[in-house]
């Protein structure tokens, strides 16, 4: 039998990123025709701006859900990083760009934690992410003393500032959390490590028997993600302006919904990480939206459930017919 | 942030935004319904938006964004954290908008245009107070049901019931400190869970008025209900009711709906004429006891009943 | 003396809870052999060979490679040194392709900088390489991009008996390779393997089929109840015999220190 | 070769309770050594008490998570149900039984929503409790107004009752809970429903091809599990003496890790639910023990977070050395 | 038409995405036959015997048992008919134990109230019967109340060997059956497959073994690219020119309306 390449519209419909992105398109149309405000480069920027954070934290989700993980305790990791790193600058302890690299590390110390602990010892990854939620939780408010940092020097806000691209503001946060995803779609994709996150997602026994060191791979990927994490800290510091101790607490379900959203299975192997941005991008632009059209909060609270549901549906229909 | 020009047309409503701590909290449930009936006597368009938990930060500094971005004239806002909304508040000044704190201060305070709110450090004070001549100098054993950690107003009312009652933080008299959320089956088991630590406890200060009702709970499974002083804040119509039927012994009334109104009135204001208003307003707190300890200004449960919220 | 084995074990033990799975098993591979390892379901094939490949760790016992001790902690360790297995029920990775399969774990990166500072993957020259080795497989399959987990169970075999032919350079270990092949492609399969023993590589084949271990086997290691309780030259016995020895009908003298048959190996 | 069974104490030594137990016994020794209220049998009924909901809640979320799913939505369903039975019977709709009955049901449509989205959609179990969550906390609140309930009718707190048992005052509510253990132990060990629940969560194609109708039975499980969070709701409000639209917001993740912590794995297929028994007892134990020892709250947290890892790990490297 | 096929079918149809696996193909089972399915990796054997034990639904085409029209929506409909079916590769629930694996989906209760009101299971006499019923097909275990993930691949399949073969009242079916076992195992399974025979009742034997299938089949179904190419009597054809049939090196023209032996199952 000869080999024959999958034709390309095939191939395209069979990507698991077109139902999100359809999702995507769907909603901004909508919301265009629905408010007046939505439809504008700067409430774009806006909505990048709002997401960039979870959007941050959900590409360490994704890397961990890619390998059949979870992470609950990201949202815990990232408020821990940014206290951290504000406190050393503002307290004097280190110049600004030693105490975020201080934070950044922090946060690469808890994911190598997870990593140990799922690997090492082979606790479920849910179990050591909850159990790590409550501890970096209680160090976060013993270290902060539940004081929330303010009066940063500039460094910790630069990635704040914006600068102009077509008339519209944008900030340099969001140009680092778009290049972060294009840097691990690309790390995801085009390399030997992102392949063996694949393999190691679909069967950690096929991996470790073609020769991948599977410990050490999975602690790479803990670690890796906890300094994505620690990215979203010093993000979140900059488009904030404080330290906040309080930061985070529902990032960790708010992040898996983004990953979710974007066509990645929680079972492991499967997805794209710019997926993920898309599925960040549509909880955004419906919180926006919603925001806009004047919908009272509790209500977009159930339209966001519903809507959650309602996209992995739309996704899995679409993926069912072209099986 | 802050792009979102001003694009609506002079014949839809002028907007206004509320922004509360929580959107399930009756006291900010109350807040809405106030500020939508001002709103409507006004013949302004009312949104609304809330952080997820008290604390949430990032989900207040969104929802300015985007009611900046949708045009508002003005923002109500209660901090959930009164320093970290600062820099968000800043920006949406810089865009026009007028910006006032109800209920809680930003810290600092002039950080927004203007505030109407209550003092939670009284309000702390005044049940701390009530407690200490209730109390008339028998040995206290103090329980206290907190809020959460980190979050301001639980922190003020604390430190105010303290203040109150004349003892500082560390005081051999406070025998059981618990976080509670303010959630009733958690204000429950923690107290359970003192008085199985100190059965002696008789005095017990609560957060809110749910809080308060788990610990009675607990008194009652105990035969403790009689003899123990419980105290709280917010002056929910439950809560007065609580009073009433001397479940809570006094607690410190809060307003609001006169918050909300207060609030959509200036900013109405504001977007008719240009004034803005500036400053702080105290919307009053007032303690509820229908057991008058001597030297307390209190009001009784039927002038809290007629003012509750809730 | 005149041989060393290329690979070689003495007492292994593997343990599983309480069910010994290997009770003190030994292991000569010859160079340039095939030899066939059989025995009944549950005599410890599986388990032996895992514990050679670094799979599992054995509780006990040793394990020389060209006569020097060696201990694999990972498959990782015996594939640098140029051991290649297919694995009974463990070949593939569902999700991903066929080409990423067979280049799982030593991925080719393009050349030059792209390659050394940006790890690129070198993705047309895998499915290039991919096809070829297929194609000497003569297994068909629609296309080289197509996610394994669409291919039928035969199809997925062919796969990794591809990959492991395609990358040994010392030993080949088979674990059942044909067992869910079709006439065609086992067929294949045993070419392969004669062509693998042609270039002088020594190859251990697990077979429940004794028409092709007759067909192919220079020596036979018969696996008993977790130990080795024999080891024959097919051309001594018959079918029928080898069989009998197989599930403990017959007993024959084992000459341990020296492989029964041990030049019957050079084609 | 001759059939032999396995001799009884290796059996033994390999159940999955035996390291959740051992946790527990270590934990009730420590405490009774470090304070003097622990060892008593009015602070082990109060321990009962405190644990009973989310004991409860978690025997819902074993049977869940032996089909290999989660549920994040339990602790807002037992919200709504307590609400609906205590809303209809204080307002005069219901007479109060057919009040609670009324609430059970709710709890019951909700699960087996969540079933019907999971086996009919096939959507990934954590994505559509994620969404059920939102969407009947939303509801719960619209539904009360935000308006605690009280002022209940007898039948209603008539669990929270006690009666004398060895000198000791036990609830009603606790001995229905462990009633409850019970019947699902038994269903769960005794019944073909319970052999398929395993086998679902095994392998849903083995289950399927083996001739049990995995649909309906996935269904059955989330919709007795939605009921089994009724009864929760029933214990909360007699517990509490109040209909509480606050309830439950942290109880999903605390009832999963009463499972976790009782041995049941996340994958499905194996466990027990008098582990989750064990589980809940163990997370009540510390928090009773704790605040007895008069530890901060902060450091609760952090202590909680230290032993559900410490657990894990213990009960991971004992099953180890049985293997 | 003296006989009516036990199990026929005409023109099943089943794509997955842009796969064919089944291109129109026929399916006739005699009484009391034993029917070898072979064909090469991916002629949509499994895809076959899947679409006609409810499986999977093929996209178009009929199936009749007995003559009747049939729809089985699932493989408990056509276990309700009494046809038992081995799948590939899915035969078994890892974490129970053997003798839960062996009456899943059909457990014992205790007789009286306690069966009937309480539900409970009768695990002593499933236990026994398994016993029994592993006995039978002579397959070695250390307990029944293991865990089958702890057995070896080719005592699992024993097992769901051993399942089908007890509880078939009409068809069994079996989709290599004894392609992970033993010789002396895969002798047990072809005894038993003889011995099911011999209660009259027909067997579908998917395998790519050869001496197996003429050892067995008094009938051979070719499947080739999604269809069935030839209906063969072993007696008239040898082996060399079934494989060439199966590969399609050789093509026979096909008797289509009578199937070509139809009365050589008899025996
Ligand atoms: N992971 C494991 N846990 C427990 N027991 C095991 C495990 N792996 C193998 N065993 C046991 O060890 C014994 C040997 O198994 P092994 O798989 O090595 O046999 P085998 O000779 O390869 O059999 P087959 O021909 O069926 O593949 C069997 O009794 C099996 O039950
Ligand atoms: N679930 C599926 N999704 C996509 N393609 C499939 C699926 N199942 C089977 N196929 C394809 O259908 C074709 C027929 O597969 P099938 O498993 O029926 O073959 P088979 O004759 O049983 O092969 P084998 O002898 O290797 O078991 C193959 O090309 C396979 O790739
Ligand atoms: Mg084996
Ligand atoms: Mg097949």
């Amino acid at each position: 039998m000869p080999v024959i390449e999958a034709t390309l519209p095939r191939r395209l419909l069979s990507t698991p990123i077109v139902g999100p992105l359809a999702a995507l398109l769907a909603a901004c149309v909508f919301f265009s025709l629905n408010t007046e405000q939505f439809l504008s480069g700067g409430n774009f920027s806006l909505i990048i701006q709002q997401v960039m954070v979870v959007g941050t934290l959900a590409i360490g989700q994704t890397l961990i859900i890619l390998t059949a993980g979870i992470d609950l305790s990201n949202g815990a990791i990232m408020a821990f990083g940014g206290i951290v790193m504000t406190k050393l600058a503002v307290d004097g302890v280190l110049p600004p760009l030693l105490a975020i690299a201080a934070g950044l590390a922090a946060c690469a110390v808890f994911g190598l934690a997870n990593g140990l602990l799922v690997t090492r010892i082979s606790l479920p990854p849910f179990i050591v992410t909850l159990g790590m939620l409550n501890v970096v939780f209680a160090l976060t408010h013993i270290y902060s003393q539940d004081q929330t940092v303010t009066e940063l020097p500039a460094a910790l806000t630069y990635l704040g500032e914006t600068f102009r691209l077509g008339g519209t503001n944008v900030t340099y946060g969001s140009l680092v959390a778009i290049l972060l995803f294009l840097l691990f779609a690309y790390l995801l994709g085009q390399t030997a490590w992102g392949r063996h996150v694949y393999a190691l997602g679909n069967s950690p026994d096929v991996a470790r028997l073609s020769g991948i060191r599977t410990q050490r791979l999975t602690i790479s990927v803990y670690t890796i993600a906890g300094l994505v994490y620690g990215i979203a800290a010093l993000l979140l510091v900059s488009r904030t302006g404080v330290g906040d101790p309080q930061a985070g607490q529902t990032d960790n379900l708010d992040s898996i919904t983004a990953v979710v959203l974007g066509g990645t299975s929680l079972f492991g192997g499967r997805g794209l990480v710019i997926g993920t941005l898309v599925g960040a991008l549509i909880v955004g632009v419906f919180r926006n939206g919603l925001q806009l059209m004047g919908v009272p909060s509790i209500y977009q609270t159930l339209i966001t459930g519903i809507l959650v549901i309602l996209a992995v549906t739309v996704d899995q229909l679409s993926r069912r017919r072209t099986r | 942030g802050g792009n979102g020009q001003d694009t609506s047309t002079e014949t839809a409503a002028a907007k206004v935004g509320l922004i509360t701590k929580t959107e399930t909290n009756p006291f900010f449930v109350k807040m809405k319904e106030g500020a939508q009936k001002a709103a409507q006597a006004e013949g302004m368009e009312l949104m609304s938006a809330a952080g997820k938990f008290d604390g949430d930060n990032a989900s207040q500094i969104t929802a300015i964004e985007n009611m900046v971005a949708a045009g508002v004239k003005g923002i109500l806002i209660t901090p959930s954290d009164t320093k970290a909304i600062v820099p968000a508040i800043k920006k949406a000044r810089d865009a026009g908008v007028l910006v006032i704190a109800l209920d809680t201060p930003t810290d600092p305070q002039d950080a927004t245009d203007a505030l109407f709110a209550t003092d939670n450090l009284k309000a702390g004070e005044l049940i701390g107070q009530y407690a200490k001549a209730a109390m008339a100098g028998k040995p206290a054993k103090i329980a206290t049901l907190d809020l959460a950690p980190g979050v301001t107003v639980g922190q003020l009312r604390h430190d105010g019931f303290l203040k109150g009652f004349g003892i500082s933080e560390g005081d051999p008299s406070i025998v059981c400190s618990q976080d509670t959320q303010g959630d009733q089956s958690k204000g429950q088991t923690a107290m359970e869970n003192c008085l199985q630590k100190a059965p002696d406890i008789n005095v017990v200060y609560t957060i809110n008025e749910p809080a308060a009702l788990g610990a009675h709970t607990a008194l009652k499974a105990k035969g403790r209900e009689k003899d123990v002083l419980v105290v709280s804040v917010d002056g929910g119509c439950t809560g007065v009711k609580a009073v009433q039927s001397g479940q809570i012994a006094a607690t410190s009334q809060q307003y609001p709906l006169k918050m909300a109104e207060s609030g959509v009135k200036a900013v109405s204001a504001f977007a008719k004429g240009g004034t803005k208003s500036s400053g702080y307003t105290d919307t009053g707190v007032t303690l509820i006891t229908d057991k008058d300890a001597t030297g307390v200004e209190a009001e009784d449960t039927a002038f809290g009943l007629a003012n509750c919220w809730g | 003396m005149t041989t060393t084995p290329v690979l070689r074990a003495r007492g292994l033990v593997k343990r599983y809870g309480h069910v010994t799975a290997l009770d003190g098993a030994d292991f000569d591979l010859m160079p340039g052999e095939v030899l066939a390892v059989i025995g009944d379901n549950g005599a410890g094939k599986t388990s032996l060979i895992k514990a050679l490949t670094g799979a599992v760790q054995p509780d006990e016992g040793e394990i020389l490679l060209d006569g020097r001790p060696v201990r694999f902690r990972n498959p990782l360790d015996a594939r640098k040194h140029g051991i290649e297995t297919v694995y009974q029920d463990l070949a593939v990775a569902a999700s991903l392709d066929i080409a990423t399969n067979m280049f799982l774990g030593r991925e080719l990166r393009k050349p030059g900088p792209l390659g050394t500072i940006f790890r690129l993957l070198d993705k047309k020259r895998m499915r290039e390489e991919s096809a070829r080795h297929m194609a000497d497989l003569k297994i068909g399959l629609r296309s080289l991009t197509q996610a394994v987990e669409t291919l039928s169970g035969g199809q997925r075999q062919g796969v990794a008996v591809a990959r492991a032919v395609a990358f040994a350079s010392h030993v080949i270990v088979m674990d059942e390779p044909t067992a869910a092949l079709g006439v065609k492609e086992s067929g294949q399969v045993l070419d392969m393997i004669k062509r693998v023993r042609d270039r002088g590589l020594p190859v251990v084949l697990i077979s429940h089929n004794m028409p092709h271990v007759f067909e192919l086997a220079d020596r036979i290691h018969v696996q008993r109840l977790g130990r080795r309780v024999a080891q024959l030259n097919p051309a001594d016995h018959d079918m029928a015999e080898v069989v009998a020895i197989m599930t403990g009908a017959l007993q024959v003298k084992q000459d341990e220190s020296v492989p029964a048959a041990k030049d019957a190996g050079l084609s």
